[in-house]
């Protein structure tokens, strides 16, 4: 055995450490119940129902962009890019339907062939050029964020758009497309919220369950010995890279069928809360590495909390204050409390 | 029908021709070692038949039909599978042991591709039934040390479908117990008709084992031996030189006590032992695996702490929180795994030999802080020629070394500077007979120092200590009175 | 509690507000926000302030809230028409009363409050020509997809052809340190058409940048800033020795606040504060300010009383705001 | 002889090779002479001394800030806080002249103690309580984020600033702190543009040519290596945050003293910004690898495009598309040259 990594020999575990594991695997779940416990007890309409869906369809978008990170994460990537791929993809939906005059039917499969073909671009020079993921994924974005502006010279995209030639645009939201983010399944489920549970469910199963998920995780954890396993681990990358930008492309087609146009952004917020969400995916259950389950529940877990202190009227900043310090607090619970162990 | 053969086989890395028109042949059945001295090729050739790297020139056939595999993939579907000299190859550090067994069926389009915790387990356990080895299955993989990375990746071999299985060094850090268990599988193998091509070091293994002997020098065939084999002969082919019959001189007399345990328990529950090192004795532990060799290394480098007991080094209380505290009192140790423990990866600062050998001399060599005097690179020389590394210079990358000559590199860096303590884990693996010999005279050639040893393998042992000293269960069974000098059984 | 004298519900029960901001930060919604809790604490109003950053998903998940959380009468301060719509809507449907600011909701229910974009950069360039005359040589700094400054800027669009403007040049960035980002770009701008004589600036921000370029190149008697928006730091700038920055046009931030909680008041005690208010924006030239030795919004206040209150959207039963 | 010393026989590189090579290690320098020479020829305006020394004074801070990067690079980390740093720091020394009446020679210690000071606490994160530095430098990003707008309120700082209690800050910017962002040396050189030449020469002598540089690209290489050969890696990693950390100051010094007030904002596009300089500063020399004379060339470069494109009139939205293609470009020169050798 290496000298390094080897264990307490022996030992039975002792009653103070079931205790820490138990709080080192549960910390993310602890803060959150006490959080929903808190919130409801100084203000009753937090645990409403609707107000409980309405903190699921908030994170929905940051969700489902999220679980493409962690697929990223998983094989030894990092997507930075899926901020701006989601804000191109409202552009890029807007322009369809808008410009383009396309319907939902046609619309929806286009933004997320937009989404894939990134991911294939990213994963082209990832894997066949070898540039490091966060440099091309880092260009990647800045290339996104001025290519979305292009075809209509940086304006935002609303009906009676004026175009570059100097025509206007004659095309309108898709009512269909716009239930996408509006309606709600029996009047109460968000359809937003069922995308994101069946993105979350099907990636979980995907990750976690299968012959695929355990060749992602081990291109990440080990890219030669997995090759060397007879994995082809250059179709495994590209194919990581392309979910994420699919799942980051439907993202931004819920934004889009939320918002009803295509305004400009950098997508940086996205892209910093869907990185969070996975990031605190590594401390629920304590598993300390990127998790389908753990992102969801990272982005429910912050959800609550902004929601909670905007109905408490934190002003904002105090609101971004104690993201970063519950965030902290679920760290230092997660990896301090065993440290002694690793 | 030959199974495989090889003509005309020729590799270059950059500047550096691995191999030069070398040749080989395997047919059903048979077990082939491949000899050579370190950096002489073989591995090369084994990534070339695993599809690992494409040869520049040369052809190879399997079966008569020629074999040119794209992939390690491609090469496992045609029936060669492959056993690499590197553990860290093997698994992947945050997935378990079962994961590792079971990589290539991951792989397989056949195999079904929903998994559960049940379905995974029970595939691996029949994995490790069918080589008959014992490991810990839902342990992350990076917990395990080089000798349960080389069993899982034996284990893994073996039950793929393989006409020809390739071993590169199966046995380099497994004891005599693991090392036999390996034997009676590569003989069974052979009887059902499947061919081996057997790397090694150890002229142990290739007694028990070897049909036919190739071996390679610089990149060419140089000699090949049939049964019965003439391994004083096969190795000076192989080294280029008569095998020096001098064995390193045994000390009579050995100066002030170094380091002294008293009472000492590796763990709370094995027994207590003592153990002195003298100025200038080579004491060497042996042990099966997991006995604790590498735990009592690591608890008088402050790594590890002793559950119980007392250290004394020159006499006065010792007891390190870390390694700098060690290396500060004069203790220094070279870890088991170059590639974890000593190794900067390549491409980025401090992989050249040179720097290797300097990083914790760094203090010592340059006093200003600022690295403007070119000191390493002339200690990296020194060394080079001290200890016959097989590199150009001392800027060189060392991973652009063979195994072995690597493994070099590490015992240079704590040559390089006197210290009172020399810890050495498995120093030998993977290193060739010259070599070791090389190494060996090195290490003796200090007579201001104590020296201890871990190694699980007793030939080894003898080799190099003065002393010989058998670890078992966490605790000493001292046989230092026992005859070490007749027990010297022939050994390279 | 409550109001003696006051229409239902101020008079019985404490009511509650949300404002629910499109911007995240900078002095006009500083003010903006100073201006709503100095008017809410007259009508002992509570106030859920939340803002959305610039983000319009977020915008509608603030409102969504708001709606959750069952208050009386929610504030939408900017925003987009498409974003909001549906859910002002929903919100109507539930009893909440709806007012807008700055975003046409387009809604015969939901008043409408406007600082007219379009009459303050009218404002300002008209200044701008009426320094310079027809035909001069200028630059705008604009970012698309900001919806007060398209506004704005189309306006200076409409002077370059009505007034035979040269446009040598537009440029803008939104980042984390806009001015000195813009400063960067304008220096830029400025050694390759030094011929650019004005400049305008649709929003403070980028103001500050073109003055700090004009500063560091040392251009303040060729090029002049006409700008829009007015805070205490701006005030700063402009009365500096040899102040590059002429003009800006301004509605009082604070004011905008005031009357934003007034008529949603109004709407709540079910007495239409009417279905359009407009807020008239004010000049201010440089030489207003030197002249009358204004240094701080207050001082601004104090002479040009037009800029210190409205008497838009008010009741007897409304207390001023203190 | 061994194999290593048989190149005497072997074959001399061929000339693709040294082309390839050439290209490979001088992408980015081709590029940027191409870059010069294209924008000077068009824009005679472009070559002029004082634009060229506007160009080094606009890319300054993001440069600063970008070593401090590429040092945590160096050893294996990644610091996500820097933006939030700068932002803060800019809030920090704002308030500490503004509220507190504080002079430069006062302001600039605090300041820089602050990012040393938030360095210290990522640090301890990642050191002692072995939380992944990607999550705890993310934590204390949203965490900074929040807490420089507390002491005001969420109020801009600048003169007159009215605090939460009602009062009126009595204090000013100091003209001497105002000199570090507005003054030049022999009235050409800007003192900004000193500081990151400074800084630059310092840490790339400190990175490459001493002990301690060593020793954290060693701990960046192979931890556990670095600690075995004796090294205190602990500090060593404690030491590279704590830089990170006062460079990000020094990075918000120079914004504060260039516009002299303090602004809110979440400092996200001076983290993608500098985080791009130091991946581009991968590419530059072909090292693949971060060091801090890549870094800053990677800076300029960008800020070269910029200025440029600023000059010839590129609306704002092709200036982000053009420089993400130009990354990509520059990438696919460095690495996709001579993937066939790795
Ligand atoms: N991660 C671990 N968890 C539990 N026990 C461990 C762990 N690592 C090592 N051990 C135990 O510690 C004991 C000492 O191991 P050590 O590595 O010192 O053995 P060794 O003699 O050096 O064997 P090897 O030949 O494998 O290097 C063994 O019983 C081993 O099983
Ligand atoms: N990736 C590489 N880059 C450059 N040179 C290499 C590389 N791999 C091997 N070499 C060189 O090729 C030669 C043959 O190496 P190889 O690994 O085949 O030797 P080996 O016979 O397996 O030695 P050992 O017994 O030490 O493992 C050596 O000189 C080595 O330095
Ligand atoms: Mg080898
Ligand atoms: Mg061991």
């Amino acid at each position: 055995m290496s000298p390094v990594t080897e264990n307490a020999h022996g030992e039975t575990p002792r009653h103070t450490d079931v205790v820490k594991d138990v709080v080192r695997r549960g910390a993310v779940f602890i803060l959150l119940a006490l959080l929903v416990v808190g919130f409801s007890w100084t203000q009753p309409a937090f645990a409403n129902i609707n107000n409980l869906m309405s903190i699921l369809q908030a994170v929905s978008v940051v969700a489902i962009i999220g679980t493409g990170v962690t697929v990223t994460l998983a094989i030894g990537g990092f997507d930075l890019s899926v901020g701006a791929v989601a804000a191109s993809a409202v552009m890029a939906a807007s322009y369809a339907m808008i410009v383009l005059g396309l319907n939902a039917y046609q619309t929806v499969p286009v933004v997320l062939a937009f989404g894939a073909l990134v991911g294939l671009v990213n994963a082209f020079l990832i894997v066949r050029l070898q540039v490091p993921d966060l440099l091309a994924t880092l260009s990647m974005m800045f290339l996104l964020m001025g290519l979305q502006l292009i075809p209509t010279a940086g304006r935002s995209i609303s009906v009676g758009l004026i175009l570059p030639d100097g025509s206007t645009a004659s095309g309108s939201y898709d009512p269909m497309f716009l239930m996408i983010g509006r309606s709600s399944l029996f009047g109460l489920v968000p359809l937003a919220v069922v995308l994101m549970l069946l993105t979350a469910v099907t990636l979980y199963i995907l990750t976690e369950r299968t012959r695929l998920g355990r060749l992602l995780y081990a291109t990440g954890g080990n890219e030669l010995a997995t090759r060397l396993a007879g994995a082809n681990t250059a179709r495994i990358k590209t194919f990581a890279y392309v979910l994420s930008g699919v799942l980051a492309a439907l993202g931004g087609v819920i934004v889009a069928a939320r918002v009803g146009r295509g305004d400009v952004s950098s997508g940086a917020s996205l892209l910093m809360d869907s990185v969070a969400a996975s990031l605190i995916g590594f401390a629920v259950l304590g598993l300390r590495r990127p998790n389908v389950l753990g992102t969801v529940i990272g982005a429910v877990f912050v959800g609550v909390l902004l929601n909670g202190l905007t109905m408490l009227n934190a002003p904002y900043y105090t609101q971004d204050f104690i993201k970063g310090a519950v965030l902290v607090g679920a760290l230092a619970l997660t990896y301090g409390v065993s440290r002694a162990k690793s | 029908m030959s199974l495989l053969v090889a003509e005309h086989v020729s590799h270059a890395f950059g500047s550096t021709k691995a191999l030069t028109d070398s040749h080989l042949s395997v047919e059903a059945g048979e077990v082939v070692a491949l000899m050579g001295a370190n950096g002489a090729g073989k591995s090369t050739l084994v990534k070339i038949l695993s599809g690992v790297i494409r040869p520049d020139a040369g052809r190879v056939t399997l079966n008569g039909k020629p074999y040119a595999p794209e992939s390690p993939a491609d090469a496992a579907t045609r029936g060669v599978v492959t056993v690499h000299q590197s553990t860290d190859v093997v698994g992947i550090p945050g997935l378990t042991v079962a994961d590792a067994l079971l990589l290539q069926h991951y792989v397989e389009k056949r195999s079904p591709f929903f998994l559960s915790r049940a379905s995974v387990r029970r595939q691996a356990r029949r994995v490790l039934d069918e080589a008959g080895f014992h490991l810990p299955l839902d342990r992350d993989f990076a917990e395990l040390g080089a000798a349960d990375r080389q069993m899982v990746a034996i284990a893994r071999a073996l039950s793929n479908k393989a006409e020809l299985l390739i071993l590169d060094e199966p046995t380099a850090s497994l004891s005599m117990q693991e090392a036999s268990r390996l034997y009676d599988i590569v003989r069974g193998l052979k009887a059902r008709g499947i061919a081996v091509l057997y790397i090694s070091h150890r002229t142990a293994d290739l007694a028990a084992l070897a049909d036919r002997v190739v071996i390679l020098r610089g990149g060419r065939n140089v000699g090949a031996f049939s049964r019965p084999v003439d391994f004083d002969a096969a190795i000076e082919t192989m080294i280029g030189r008569p095998l020096s019959a001098a064995r390193p001189k045994k000390r009579e007399r050995f100066g002030r006590p170094v380091i002294e345990l008293r009472g000492a328990r590796l763990f709370p529950d094995s027994a207590p032992f003592d153990l002195v090192v003298r100025e200038g004795e080579v004491v060497a532990v042996t042990g099966v695996l997991g006995a604790g060799k590498s735990r009592l290394l690591s608890s008088l480098f402050g790594l590890k702490r002793l559950a119980d007991g007392e250290v004394l080094l020159d006499g006065k209380p010792y007891a390190p929180k870390n390694p700098e505290e060690a290396i500060a009192a004069g203790v220094v140790l070279a870890g088991e795994d170059r590639h974890r423990s000593s190794l900067i990866p390549a491409g980025w600062p401090g992989e050249t030999i040179a720097a290797t050998i300097s990083l914790p001399h760094l203090p010592r060599w340059y006093p200003s802080g600022f690295m403007f005097s070119g000191r390493e690179r002339r200690e990296g020389n020194l060394a080079i020629n001290r200890l016959g590394i097989k590199a150009l210079d001392a800027l060189a990358s060392v991973w652009s070394l063979s195994g072995g000559n690597q493994q070099k590199v590490v015992i240079a860096r704590w040559e390089a500077e006197p210290s009172r303590a020399l810890l050495l884990d498995e120093p030998f693996q993977g290193v060739d007979v010259g070599a070791r010999q090389d190494i060996i005279a090195a290490i003796r050639a200090h007579a201001d120092r104590a020296t201890l040893i871990a190694t699980s393998d007793s030939e080894e042992a003898h080799e190099v200590a003065d002393r010989v000293i058998e670890i078992d269960h966490h605790s000493l069974i001292d046989k230092a009175h026992g005859g070490e000098n007749g027990q010297q059984e022939e050994s390279i | 509690e409550g109001i003696s004298g006051a229409p239902a519900p101020f008079d019985s029960r404490q009511v509650n507000i949300a404002v629910v901001s499109f911007l995240g930060g900078g002095d006009w919604l500083q003010a903006f926000e100073a201006g709503v809790k100095r008017q809410a604490d007259a009508l002992g109003v509570n106030l859920t302030i939340s803002q959305a950053r610039n983000d319009n998903d977020t915008q509608r998940n603030l409102v969504e809230q708001a709606i959750n959380l069952g208050v009386d009468g929610i504030i939408i301060n900017n925003g987009r028409p498409e974003v909001l719509k549906d859910v002002a809507e929903k919100a109507l449907e539930k009893g909440i009363k709806v007012v807008a600011y700055d975003v046409n909701l387009d809604n015969p229910a939901i008043p409408q409050i406007e600082q007219s974009d379009k009459d303050m950069a009218s404002l300002v360039l008209e200044q701008a020509v009426k320094d310079k005359g027809d035909g001069f040589v200028g630059g705008a700094v604009y970012v698309a997809g900001f919806a007060p400054l398209d506004r704005r800027y189309a306006v200076w669009k409409d002077f370059v052809t009505k007034h035979n403007l040269t446009e040598k040049a537009v440029w803008g960035v939104v980042n984390d340190t806009v001015p000195a980002s813009v400063a960067d770009q304008t220096k830029a701008v400025l050694r390759a058409n030094p011929d650019i004589s004005v400049i305008f600036t649709p929003w403070d921000e980028f103001a500050k940048g073109v003055k700090l370029a004009i500063d560091e190149l040392g251009l303040s008697q060729q090029v002049k800033i006409y700008g829009v928006d007015i805070s205490t730091a701006d005030i700063q700038l402009m009365v500096e020795p040899d102040s590059a920055w002429a003009a800006t046009a301004a509605t009082n931030a604070a004011v905008v606040g005031e009357v934003s909680v007034r008529a949603v008041s109004l709407a709540i005690a079910g007495q239409s504060p009417g279905q359009s208010v407009l807020l008239q924006p004010t000049l201010i030239t440089r030489g207003d300010l030197t002249g009358n030795d204004i240094k701080t919004i207050e001082d601004l206040q104090q002479k040009f009383p037009a800029f210190l209150k409205s008497d838009a959207a008010t009741a007897s039963w409304i207390p001023a705001a203190k």
